[in-house]
């Protein structure tokens, strides 16, 4: 069991920085209900280090506290589809063809109404993302990038169409959890088809977890900072076990 | 203004010429061509109003129903079906427009009086016209009364809760707060409905829908924040899109004083159709003229789309064409707030200098538009001290180089739509940043072959390659090749383009006259 | 009673942003860790925004929240010797000729070997702090600084010859509660001598509270924020009140 | 380089000529005293270690005895009482200095053969010297091994935790994050104690003890993470203080790098007195210029006590006292780490003009120094977002303006003394800046009459009425007066008065004298 606390310039001391808006005129009165509020939720110790008028009615806060609550990190499971065993695209490529023995095709596009390319391009398009190249210059690999607002139906036609091992979903706009609504609905349609196990299905956008995108019924999901790579290397590794 | 940069006038001048021949052809399509949105506005200037039981609104019924009993029959225009009614039932609009939202058809009445019809229409579109001209006037006169009292460059803050009655309190503290401009973000992809939604909304996904009464709420929440501030405060919505003439035209009766409005928007960053895009810019665009409001232009879709500092050309070359397409619609100068941003990768060597460059260099190429600067997007992230610190950046810049309307960056901008607080930081940033460097514009020159100036001259050389291919490609073709912002556009594809409509012979517009004629054009 | 959480974009959303530094290696484990330690304080949700390593076995993380818990705003007792209520510098000189007759006797230092002189100055020297003139300019009072680094006994010998109504002491140094030591010392020192209710004590300084000073057995604490107009008006009222 | 703001050379090379003539008598004054603490360094350097069971240090030990046993045997210096006891002894230090600790005095020693004590002397400092110049080679040959891998200008972190050993990690984090400096910010009032304390320690008030044993331990802990970064990391404590001279010979020994060290600090903001300060600084100094340690001054302090606007030339005043202070010590001006500070008013209007117009102008006048440019901390306040938009602007000057050493603003400056992110957020924030905006420095020219020119030359001519003023005052008296920092400082008041030293007719320093001949010294 390893104990952890916040840490400000010594072990333990469980300091923490926080600001927030409260609706309520700013002054000394706004200010001692800050410093409750924080306290409030557990820090032994606060400060209101600055407060500012927002608006009549609103007013913000700086504050640092000083917790006394801790967790084990011992016992912290950190679920991402992490980088960090990653294979190169060569490892990827030769992976294919020593276990898989024929193109791997992959279908992407970001869904629903969601007009941002950029991440989906990071993921499949040839010039790929920050000195990672995308999926459309593996080798071993046929990509086929639908782009944005693509409707869920459309895209899991076109799977259908050239035989796709695996269906890429980009969400990026989360407001009013429309990412949930839009994956919920792919997840639900792909089943009413009878196509579900038929793919593999991997969901990306900065605020996808793997979690949440295996909750909504996704095989894997990967958010910020993610590269071809990782998406590549999930897809072959399960689809050899698939196979 | 004397230049810092020293930019070669021929090569400027040259620049303009090419963007003039580039849309010559486009123009020429233009002039031909309406479009069901361009009629739909059309009909809202003369009175179609209001909107079904399951909300479709009465100008979307005309143009529905006049196609559906012929569907050649908007050659000929809508407005002359609307008013020929209006005559007929006794030209009462508003029992009209009840009327057709409770299912009459228009067409169902046969034409009458030619003259009588075109009289009906000179009168409504007088009392239209004087409506957009009051307003217009009003603005002039408050900005007049309280001259000196908005910041410089004018400080654009965007609402984005969905809610009309939330954006009106957002928009109020943000008023309160220093801004001089409220954008209403629209709702995502509004863009793409081919009609405008009715009434006051409270529902909307990352945005909130752009309606004539969330115009109307918005604008009178706003003049009331400006009787107390003593400042007028501008109001902004968004054009671009499907029906980019509609909302102009909402926007000109209720006073709304920009608009995002780009030529090429829709059709590079939402897939619509480039004719339809074109047809429908060119109407919205003479109606903004009139009415004095202001366009944006899209140019940093451009740089967050593609690298900013591989495709800077791509701004210049596209406000260059923005202007072009702008000065055909009877736009002046004044009135083009030509875009452009801060988007280049942080950890970039020598990245100031390059933005402060191009910066200076829309500064000085169109030494009369108030160019709208948008801030760092795309290279913001969870690290919200960071963003502080690119937002820092961006206001110096900004000041330093005399921008006109300057797009608040948010220091959340990769985690949420904007916070009360994230707002009034951002406020605060522009307000301390732009007060301490203040001078630096009159103050600073640069060497002349060093780093700002020869960027400069290298995105003017590349913006003048780009668009001597572009011209001899022809516009429609290059955009189908994927020329502007690596984008593969075809021709016939992308949204709308069944709502494109080839003027017949005996095509008439009297909103699209009176409008030419007051603004000069000829053509 | 009024019902008041943190605001972000939309009431009651109890939206709060937190920084802080957790002494473990930066990554997903690391991530994960930094979400749980929030929803330990009791948020129901929480996004970590942003993490990067600051050393091998230490790491920061950005993370927004989503409270439930909320103040009773109606309870809250704003406790600041703060500036609403303070006269200006011509009431205070005219109430002391109302109400005392005679010129007012003050004396200040920053004590101990707290060497920021600007502060006391800022109440006490001539030409004041931010348009608010200091208390040496005040015709009804006569204000003596002894400037920084002052022992507590020097202070008291001080005010006890030039028979002062009021002692000012400032603190800025907190560190290792320094301020705490001094200011008790302070009072432990007049009470010995039996000199405790002959003088008003004041306490100032950026991270003095009103609270703080009373519980040190001060009679008012002004923190940040405070002039020469607040400390006189406290002092004349309090005087008018002892005689 | 050539200037950008044009400032008069003769002015210039007039304000020198006044400094040299205010500092002549001063001058005078230092040479025929000695103090203390001058006599305890130099006891140091020939052994002098360790301290009693109650911490009294071997080297007060043996002053203090000497000054017990006669009020004026100082007169002839305590070295050769010490250098007495130890060739009587058998010569062994450590054995001499347990004696001392454990009671031993020195006088009770009758003096012995001059000459060999002399040549005792001789052979002491022959080794001390030759222990400074192996860590001064040693320092320049690690920064020609892994020369190009700091940054410039150098960043500067401070640790102060208080506890050495806390210290050591939280500075080998900045390392690791990019700090080419730290410095061991030394506990609250030390510079009061009229003796060095002795050993680790791990209690501290705000700082750390400056202990040689503190020393040493950061100083290995800082070589290790050298290696691993192969980047040199340059170790600062703080001298100016009581025990100025001691702390210099401390960090000789040590091979510190940078010392804070200041011809004034001590009077002004310490309340030390005035002549036993000069005398002690001379001391200090010659073993910094002979150790290649950089010295850097106070200015900042002016600045913080003071109006930054207002009070701007004396921070120029100072410059040249420090500059020409240090010319009197042997010092070159690479090792002249001249202060100034971003201390202005934020809402002040075209602040950063002015701030960029001092920070250029400092490195107009004084080419050869590596300036020590200080971070905002007057106006930091608790929020720490405009916190970080200050020091944004701060970056951005010292690297506009060709700055040598970076001290890194904190966020939370007025908060409290750095967590160790706030260390972070401050290095990425000037790795950001400074990276953005390289290019400036050579890029940028200034109008002739404009704000930054304009600026420059006025408080130029600010600072040479002043020092005209206090030459014509007298420096003692001009102190006296109040003339530096609003602060009056009587002669003959203030701390350590009692342990200033008039030199006697016998007065013997070793090391004195094999510094001024290393140096080059004559007067
Ligand atoms: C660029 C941008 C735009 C551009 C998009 C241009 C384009 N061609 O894509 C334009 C200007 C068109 C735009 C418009 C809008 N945007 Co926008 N936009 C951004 C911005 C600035 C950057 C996004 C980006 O390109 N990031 C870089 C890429 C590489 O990162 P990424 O998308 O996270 O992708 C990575 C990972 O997530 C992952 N990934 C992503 N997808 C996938 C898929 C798979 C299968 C896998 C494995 C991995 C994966 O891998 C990628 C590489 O690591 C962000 C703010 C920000 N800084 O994040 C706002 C942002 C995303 N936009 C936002 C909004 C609200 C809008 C609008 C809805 C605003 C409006 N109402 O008009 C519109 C409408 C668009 C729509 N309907 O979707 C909000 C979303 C808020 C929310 N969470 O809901 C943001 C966060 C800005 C904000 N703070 O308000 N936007
Ligand atoms: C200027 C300054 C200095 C200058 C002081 C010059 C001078 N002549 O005063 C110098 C450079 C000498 C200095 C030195 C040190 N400083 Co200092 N300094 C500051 C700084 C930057 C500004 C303080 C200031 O002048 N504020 C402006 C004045 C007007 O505000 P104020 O003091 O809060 O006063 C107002 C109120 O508090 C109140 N008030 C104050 N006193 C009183 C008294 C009464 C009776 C009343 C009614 C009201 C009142 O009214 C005033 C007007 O509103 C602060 C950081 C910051 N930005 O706050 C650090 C700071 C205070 N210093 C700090 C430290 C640690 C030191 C040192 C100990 C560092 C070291 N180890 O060397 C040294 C040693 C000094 C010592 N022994 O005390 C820390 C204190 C941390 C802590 N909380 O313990 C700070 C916060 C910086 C930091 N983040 O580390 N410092
Ligand atoms: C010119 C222009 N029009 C419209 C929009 C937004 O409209 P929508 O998101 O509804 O397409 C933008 C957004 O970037 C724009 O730049
Ligand atoms: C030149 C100089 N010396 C020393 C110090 C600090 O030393 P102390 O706080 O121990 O007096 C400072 C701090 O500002 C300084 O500027």
């Amino acid at each position: 069991m390893k104990v952890v606390r916040p840490y400000g310039d010594t072990m333990d001391d469980g300091k923490v920085q926080l600001s927030f808006t409260l609706p309520v005129p700013d002054g000394a009165k706004g200010r001692e209900a800050a410093r409750k509020l924080v306290l409030s939720w557990g820090f032994k110790d606060c400060e209101v280090v600055h407060s500012a008028p927002l608006a009549a009615e609103f007013s913000f806060y700086v504050a640092y506290g000083k917790t006394e609550s801790s967790i084990d990190y011992d016992s912290v499971v950190a679920d991402e589809a992490s980088a960090d065993a990653s294979m190169s695209m060569d490892e990827v490529n030769e992976y294919i063809r020593r276990n898989i023995g024929r193109k791997v095709v992959v279908v992407g596009a970001c869904t629903g109404f969601d007009a941002h390319t950029v991440g989906i391009d990071a993921i499949m398009n040839m010039k790929g993302y920050n000195h990672h190249f995308g999926l459309e210059r593996y080798p071993e690999m046929e990509a086929y990038n639908l782009g944005a607002q693509v409707p869920n139906e459309k895209l899991i036609d076109y799977a259908v169409k050239v035989n796709a091992d695996a269906i890429l979903v980009s969400q990026v706009v989360t407001q009013k959890d429309t990412h949930i609504h839009n994956m919920t609905e792919f997840i639900e349609l792909l089943e009413a088809k009878g196509l579900r196990d038929k793919f593999i299905c991997v969901a990306g956008g900065p605020r996808i977890g793997n979690k949440l995108a295996v909750e909504l019924g996704f095989d894997v999901g990967f958010g910020r900072g993610a590269y071809a790579d990782d998406v590549a290397t999930f897809v072959v590794k399960k689809l050899a076990e698939k196979n | 203004m004397n230049s810092k940069l020293n930019l070669p006038a021929d090569r400027v001048a040259y620049a303009r010429e090419l963007a003039e021949r580039i849309t010559a052809p486009v123009q020429d399509f233009i002039d031909g061509h309406s479009s069901v949105t361009v009629e739909r506005a059309t009909l809202r200037l003369a009175g179609a109003d209001g909107a079904s039981p399951d909300g479709v609104p009465v100008a979307n019924l005309v143009v529905d129903r006049i196609r559906a009993a012929d569907p050649a029959a908007l050659e000929d225009g809508a407005t002359v079906r609307y008013v020929n009614a209006l005559l007929k039932s006794g030209g009462d609009v508003r029992a009209l427009n009840d009327r057709i939202a409770a299912g009459f058809d228009v067409t169902s009445l046969p034409l009458g009086d030619r003259a009588a019809i075109e009289a009906k229409a000179d009168e409504i579109v007088a009392g239209t016209l004087a409506r957009i001209k009051g307003n217009r006037e009003f603005r002039e006169g408050k900005l007049e009364q309280w001259k000196g009292r908005n910041n410089s460059p004018l400080l654009y803050l965007i609402v984005a809760t969905g809610n009309i009655y939330e954006d009106v309190k957002q928009a109020a503290a943000a008023a309160e707060q220093g801004a001089d401009v409220i954008a209403v973000i629209r709702t995502t992809a509004q863009s793409l409905l081919d009609y405008v939604p009715y009434g006051a909304t409270t529902e909307g996904f990352g945005g909130t829908y752009a309606t004539q009464e969330n115009f109307r709420i918005m604008r009178a929440a706003l003049d009331e924040v400006a009787e107390k501030q003593r400042r007028y405060i501008r109001l902004t919505n968004y054009a671009s899109g499907l029906c980019m003439p509609e909302i102009a035209a909402m926007g000109a009766v209720e006073r709304l004083d920009m608009m995002l409005n780009d030529s090429m928007y829709g059709i590079l960053f939402r897939d619509i159709n480039m004719y339809r895009t074109f047809v429908d810019q060119m109407f919205s665009r003479m109606l903004n003229s009139y009415a004095g409001v202001i366009i944006n232009t899209g140019e940093d879709n451009y740089l967050t789309t593609s690298d900013a500092y591989e495709k800077a050309y791509t701004v210049l070359a596209s406000q260059l064409l923005n202007e072009r397409f702008g000065f055909r619609a009877g736009m002046p100068s004044n009135l083009l707030g030509l875009g452009h941003a801060f988007e280049m990768d942080p950890t970039l060597k020598n990245g100031f200098m390059y933005e402060l460059a191009e910066a200076q260099m829309a500064r000085e190429i169109f030494p009369d538009c108030p160019l709208k600067y948008m801030p760092p997007t795309k290279h913001m992230s969870g690290d919200i001290f960071k963003g502080t610190e690119m937002n820092t950046l961006f206001n110096f810049v900004s000041k330093a180089t005399n921008q006109g309307i300057h797009l608040l960056g948010m220091l959340t901008e990769a985690i949420h739509t904007p916070f009360m607080m994230d707002r009034y930081l951002a406020v605060e940033n522009a307000r301390y940043v732009m007060n301490y460097v203040d001078g630096f514009y009159d103050d600073v020159e640069f060497k002349k072959d060093g780093i700002v100036v020869s960027r400069a001259h290298q995105v003017l050389r590349e913006t003048i390659e780009f668009l001597e291919h572009v011209e001899k490609t022809g516009m429609f073709d290059a955009i189908e090749q994927g020329l502007f912002a690596e984008m593969k556009r075809p021709k016939d594809g992308g949204k709308g383009f069944e709502g494109l409509v080839k003027k017949g012979p005996a095509y008439y517009n009297p909103f699209e006259k009176a409008l030419k004629r007051e603004l000069g054009i000829v053509r």
